[in-house]
């Protein structure tokens, strides 16, 4: 009961929040929405312990999928989504052969490289990925009504609230899957994995698994940045965006499920925001650096060891 | 009537240097066999190769007569073969009670699907079942939240043993399990090993100390430099000439 | 064709003296301290720029501001050290956001210094060596490759013969035995970083004349950087400069037969190739995988 | 929840050939300016980042305009005097922060219209200007096609006036037979591939090679330069590279021998290649930039007023930063000031209406047609007469205007055939 009372306030100031904000910030939220799945997706594959350098341009499978779907043959734009998701899934599986010959620094590396690969080919083929320039004119979402309210989907609220529902259910998934045993295996695989394959644990299936798991999420967050900016081209999904998402999961944690997240909210608001507020359009990099270099070297467990510092002190008063 | 576990003229060759030259050896089933030789004497790389950890250069490993020699571990693991290993490896970040839960992975397979939708619940509450008394069973009981790297020596080794019998093998192989226990330890843990093989669980060890495997096993097999040396039940392994020459041509290795 | 092969050939050794000068700094650094430096690129951005500031804009001679460069960029990876990888020494993921905070730091200073567009720097001489009628190398060019050359076979000697060269390949190989023996793994540290970043600067000053200085020009550098470390084995110096070697001679025979995006194709799938067949580079050793 | 406009989303498009003056616009607030009231304009370009050498310059020179008119009193609206503000935002060359900045500058700031690179970011915009009927400008006009009613590509109609730079030579030295060309594989670079292939053609040029594409991260020229010498061509062409190409290639050129003729879009900062080569290689060395201090630029025909002054005050705050970026912004600042100051208002619309008026409008480099329907399948490019300017004794001189159109009634078909072999005609843009 008490849980779900928290779930509904969350709800409810979700819902009221894009109202609060000017328009600009409405079109951060929608960003920050589908960034927040990014990051979340990322943590799952480094529940493992692999970090890939790949995930954006698997990211950027699920959008050019989606995109080209509902483009060319017409496909609903939600379905289109899904095929997104199951297309980065696909991609990810096909690439576990040459790069779980890998492991750690190999593997960083090695993800590296395959995604340059799969962007230079959406360079290389015009048709169909349109070069250098991408895809444009991609089919938004359908507009429709659901009685007490009008989605339209240019609007930046109808948007967030569109994407707010997808992410969050793919949230509760990851969630239910890092709580499961299979989460656990996860974990297994990433401490110890002699011991781990001591106790049964295939560990090439699982990590693929982990890395198809997380690739087929991220495949939906750019299927769904794809239908709502309508273009995407091969340097939206380039190492420096990786280096962003990088760094949120690493600012904000990765010991927690909420840690990547939080890392994404913070520095999103920082630097999309508070800055441009601040009106550093310049030195925002120089800032954003700072930030940087000072959290990591100042909270290097990340801003989830705060959070926790915090709700342990509760729990011991 | 085939034996549990045989090794017929197992080989590792590391480069130049043969590890493990021509091994024999047989393991009937409900006893508990010890390896032991002084250091060097490629026991741990025999016991690497059983458990799937090496391929052998030469020679197989034959599990109720069937080979599982190369297969890699976690297939030498469903077959029913579960292994320790030296020091206290574990799952150090997570709890006993985790710990013990990853020992149930082969009975009690997580299914992602299943698990998402919540339909897995008996399943897990199986695994938990099975954890629990696993841990009862090795004396746990009473720590299954706390950080498995938090523990005593002494209860890091039973629960590495805990987390090999959640899954209820037909063979244990323990890595050296008396390692840095004192002599209160080793009682209590031979004490185990003991109700282990009642419950019907063949057990494997090496060990370098022969005295705490004397007492406790059924059939020894010894070796040195890589070679089948002895075989027989403790009595005869002690006073086997071999051995004894084995041991104290070594002797500054044996602690 | 003869004219044509030889000046591709020439072509192609240029290329590969600076990317190895570029690539062995990265090496040196990952192997001493474990982390992966991606301010790499904006450290040989950074040696253009000193260039740009002596020598351009305050008519300091030439080779005077290269060494300046080698020695200003060289500190300027003692205090990535000292406030960067020192303190997250046990966190090499921490070193990477730090290495990348640094980038963004030393790519807004130098906009903020210099202004976004390419900057303008005085040709060091304009003379030719033609022979063979058509085959020509710049004399600029050739002195790229002569430093190099000579500083690569200065950081062999140092490496082999001295006994911070030692103390450096032993922490490289094994930072605890290393430890165990007595080297103060601090002290190793600054070596690699000064080294490994003063390289950086030292290319990026060498070829300052000859290329578009600007502060994005580290984006590319990094990228080739990665590809010639990768192919080479990630811990082997030998192998950066093999691989450099190999790459720069792959890279231009491509682009001048085919083309240039064809060539880049080629170099990535180069290194996708050595990555599965050996996922350790052709030099790199297993253990430190 | 949001403003009412925006609720019932109807199509721009209808309702811009309806009324096309009257002022109501979706989501706009469209109050009439107060007396004395700052006109504030959006500056939508990379500001930071590899691109910002395309947004930053131009932002500048827009900042000396706005200085120059206000302190002449501002821009007549009606009876009224207004002020012009430039409000902008960094879009760091990224369609989603494009998206992000339009909406900002629209519906925030309360811009009257947004001048923009283009190229990446558009599509990302174009979504905003639908619903907002906001009046866009962009320096590519690859970003029009039939749906973009309110995107004007009003200065540079990239890269179609490369042919007069092909026209002159080929009537100045007809000696010259034979060429080669190189370009990066990008937005701007297979465009004007496929113009000057036509050009060339159209000229009796012969090409001795494909062109040759190379990666936009390419920093080591000396291969293409060896390939591209390998024919002995006795024209090399370099297409529309940006400085940072340009620079080296050339100083390649020089380097590896060659004495020929060099023709180009830019040619930024070629005091630095003079520097860098030497006076004789650049002599003649044909592009499309003039500087703003040249004289033929005071001549009655040109609208971009007191171009000399405006060059000297940007080389006295910026010394040795003037290229083509600098004035672009500034040109298209011009003719919105006039249209606006026409219309009697600054409402998008009006402006548009008055700008397109009558088909005919006043590009910086003279009066100029609205065209493009076949390329971009929409006529907002203004085309007209664009200068040829040739490097003589280490400074670029106009060396004469010629007309696109002209060019473009006798060989439109080979332009047309060359730009959709590069898939690069309206239609053929995904």
């Amino acid at each position: 009961m008490r849980n779900f009372l928290i779930w509904a306030v969350v709800a409810v100031a979700l819902i009221i929040l894009p109202n609060l904000v000017s328009f600009s910030q409405q079109e951060v939220l929608v960003f920050l929405t589908i960034n927040i799945l990014v990051v979340a997706s990322y943590r799952l594959l480094t529940l493992t312990g692999e970090w890939s350098l790949g995930h954006v341009v698997i990211m950027g499978v699920g959008a050019y999928a989606s995109a080209l779907v509902t483009k060319e043959l017409g496909l609903w734009v939600p379905l289109g989504i899904l095929v997104g998701g199951a297309s980065a899934a696909f991609i990810a599986f096909l690439l576990s052969y040459p790069l779980f010959r890998m492991k750690g620094f190999y593997f960083l590396i090695g993800s590296f490289a395959a995604g340059e690969i799969i962007r230079l080919m959406w360079k290389r083929f015009r048709d169909p990925f349109g070069g250098a320039k991408g895809i444009k004119g991609i089919d938004p979402m359908p507009d429709f009504s659901i009685g007490i309210y009008q989605f339209d989907f240019f609007e930046p609220v109808s948007y967030f609230y569109f994407s707010a529902v997808v992410v969050a259910l793919c949230l509760w998934i990851l969630w239910r899957i890092e709580k499961s045993p299979v989460g656990l295996t996860f974990h297994a695989v990433h401490w110890q994995d002699k011991l781990a394959q001591a106790s049964g644990v295939n560990l090439r299936s699982y990590r693929t698994l982990a890395f198809v798991i997380a690739s087929g999420f991220a495949g939906i967050a750019g299927a769904l940045l794809a239908h709502y900016i309508g273009t995407i081209n091969p340097n939206s999904f380039d190492v420096e965006v990786m280096v962003f998402v990088l760094t949120w999961a690493i600012v904000g944690g990765t010991g927690t499920f909420y840690g990547p997240i939080l890392g994404c909210i913070v520095l999103t608001i920082l630097n999309e925001i508070v800055l441009r507020e601040l009106g550093l359009e310049q030195t925002r990099p120089l800032i954003y650096g700072l930030i940087l270099i000072l959290s990591i070297l100042f909270m290097p467990n990340g801003l989830e060891s705060i959070v926790q510092k915090f709700t342990r002190r509760k729990e011991a008063k | 009537m085939t034996s549990l576990l045989e090794v017929q003229n197992l080989t590792m060759r590391f480069g130049g240097l043969t590890a493990v030259d021509g091994l024999n050896f047989k393991v009937e089933k409900g006893h508990i066999h010890g390896l032991i030789g002084p250091n060097g004497a490629g026991k741990t790389t025999t016991f690497n190769m059983i458990s799937g950890f090496y391929t052998p250069s030469d020679g197989k490993v034959l599990l109720n007569g069937e080979e599982i020699s190369g297969l890699p571990m976690h297939h030498v693991a469903n077959r029913g073969i579960v292994r320790t290993f030296q020091h206290s490896t574990l799952f150090g970040e997570l709890s006993v009670l985790d710990n013990a839960l990853v020992g149930t992975h082969m009975t009690f397979r997580p299914n992602i699907f299943a698990a998402i939708l919540g339909l897995d619940g008996a399943a897990r509450r199986n695994a938990l079942d099975r954890a629990r008394s696993s841990l009862e069973f090795f004396g746990l009981g009473g720590l299954e939240n706390e950080l498995a790297g938090d523990l005593s020596h002494g209860h890091q080794r039973a629960l590495g043993m805990a987390v090999a019998y959640a899954s209820r093998p037909d063979l244990i192989l323990l890595d050296e399990p008396f390692t840095g226990m004192n002599p209160e330890e080793t009682r209590q843990m031979m004490e185990l090993m003991r109700r282990l093989c009642a419950e019907g669980t063949t057990i494997l060890l090496v060990e370098h100390d022969m005295q705490a495997i004397m007492g406790l096993c059924d059939n020894i097999t010894c070796m040195s430099f890589g070679k089948f040396l002895a075989e027989g039940g403790p009595s005869e392994i002690r006073n086997h000439p071999d051995v004894i020459e084995a041991y104290l041509g070594g002797a500054r290795h044996v602690a | 064709m003869f004219e044509l092969l030889a000046q591709t050939g020439l072509n192609a050794a240029y290329a590969a003296s600076y990317i190895s000068l570029v690539a062995v700094g990265l090496v040196l650094i990952f192997g001493v301290m474990g982390v992966i430096n991606f301010a790499h690129g904006e450290l040989f951005m950074a040696g253009s720029y000193v260039v740009v500031a002596l020598y351009a804009d305050r008519m300091v001679p030439f080779f005077v501001a290269v060494v300046a460069g080698l020695i200003f960029v060289g500190i300027l990876g003692l205090i990535m050290e000292r406030a960067l990888f020192r303190p997250l020494r046990d966190n090499p993921l921490g070193g990477l956001v730090a290495s990348i905070g640094f980038l963004l730091i030393l790519q807004a200073l130098a906009v903020l210094g210099f202004g976004v567009r390419m900057e303008y720097v005085p040709p060091l001489t304009q003379d030719v060596i033609v022979f063979a009628d058509k085959i020509s190398i710049p004399v600029a060019r050739l002195y790229v490759i002569i430093a190099a050359v000579v500083m690569l076979s200065a950081l062999w000697y140092f490496l082999k013969r001295t006994r911070f060269g030692w103390a450096l390949r032993a922490s490289a190989q094994d930072p605890e035995a290393a430890a165990l023996q007595g080297i103060s793994v601090t002290q190793t540290a600054m070596i690699a970083m000064f080294i490994g970043a003063g390289f950086a600067g030292l290319a990026g000053a060498l070829t300052a004349p000859l290329v578009s200085v600007n502060p994005h020009m580290g984006h590319t550098i990094i990228v080739t950087a990665f590809i010639v470390i990768i192919v080479g084995g990630v811990g082997s110096l030998e192998g950066a400069v093999v691989a450099s070697v190999v790459y720069a001679f792959v890279h231009t025979f491509v682009t001048t037969f085919y083309d240039g995006v064809l060539a880049d194709i080629t170099g990535l799938s180069l290194m996708l190739i050595v990555l599965i067949v050996k996922p350790t580079g052709l030099f790199g050793s297993a253990d430190r995988a | 929840m949001f403003p009412k406009g925006l609720k019932n989303g109807f199509s721009r498009r209808t309702f811009l050939k309806s009324t096309a003056a009257t002022a109501l616009s979706a989501g706009l607030p469209s109050i009439a300016l107060a007396a004395g009231e700052t006109v504030k304009i959006g500056f939508l370009a990379p500001l930071t980042g590899a691109t910002a050498a395309w947004g930053a310059p131009g932002l500048s020179g827009c900042e000396i305009w706005a200085e120059k008119v206000n302190a002449a009193g501002g821009i007549k609206i009606g009876d009224d005097s207004h002020h012009i503000e430039f409000v902008a935002y960094d879009n760091e060359y990224d369609p989603a922060k494009a998206r992000t900045g339009a909406t900002k500058l629209i519906r925030e700031d309360g811009v009257k219209f947004v001048m923009m690179l283009g190229g990446d970011t558009w599509p990302g915009v174009q979504p905003v200007a639908d619903r907002t009927g906001m009046l866009f400008s962009t320096l590519l006009p690859s970003d029009l096609s039939p749906d973009t009613e309110t995107l004007l590509a009003p200065t540079e109609v990239h890269p179609i006036y490369l042919v007069t730079g092909v026209q002159w030579l080929a009537e100045n030295k007809p000696e010259l037979k034979t060429a080669v060309m190189c370009a990066q594989d990008d937005a701007l670079g297979l465009p004007s591939v496929a113009t000057y292939l036509a050009a060339f053609e159209a000229a009796g040029i012969e090409m001795q090679d494909e062109p040759l594409l190379f990666d936009p991260a390419t920093t080591d020229f000396a291969p293409i330069v060896t390939r591209l010498l390998s024919t002995s061509p006795d024209i090399v062409c370099l297409d529309t590279c940006y400085s940072d190409y340009v620079h080296p290639i050339c100083e390649q050129l020089f380097q590896q021998g060659y004495q020929g003729q060099i023709i180009s879009a830019t040619a930024d900062f070629y005091d630095q290649m003079i520097a860098k080569t030497s006076k004789e290689f650049m002599e003649g060395f044909i592009f499309q930039f003039p500087d703003f201090d040249d004289p033929a630029l005071n001549a009655d025909n040109i609208n971009f007023k007191d171009a000399n002054g405006f060059y000297a005050e940007y080389n006295k705050r910026f010394p040795g930063q003037w290229g083509a970026v600098s004035w672009e912004y500034a040109a298209i600042m011009e003719l919105w000031k006039d249209a606006a100051e026409k219309a009697g208002s600054v409402e998008p619309d009006a402006v548009l209406a008055a700008m397109t008026e009558g088909g005919k409008g006043k590009h910086a480099f003279g009066d100029a047609d609205w065209w493009g329907e076949e390329m971009f399948g929409i006529n907002n490019a203004l085309v007209g007469d664009w200068p040829v300017v040739v490097i003589e004794d280490g400074k670029a001189v106009i060396k004469g205007f010629k007309s696109i159109p002209d060019w473009y009634d006798q060989h439109g078909d080979l332009l047309i055939k060359h730009m959709s072999a590069y898939d690069q005609m309206w239609n053929q843009r995904s």
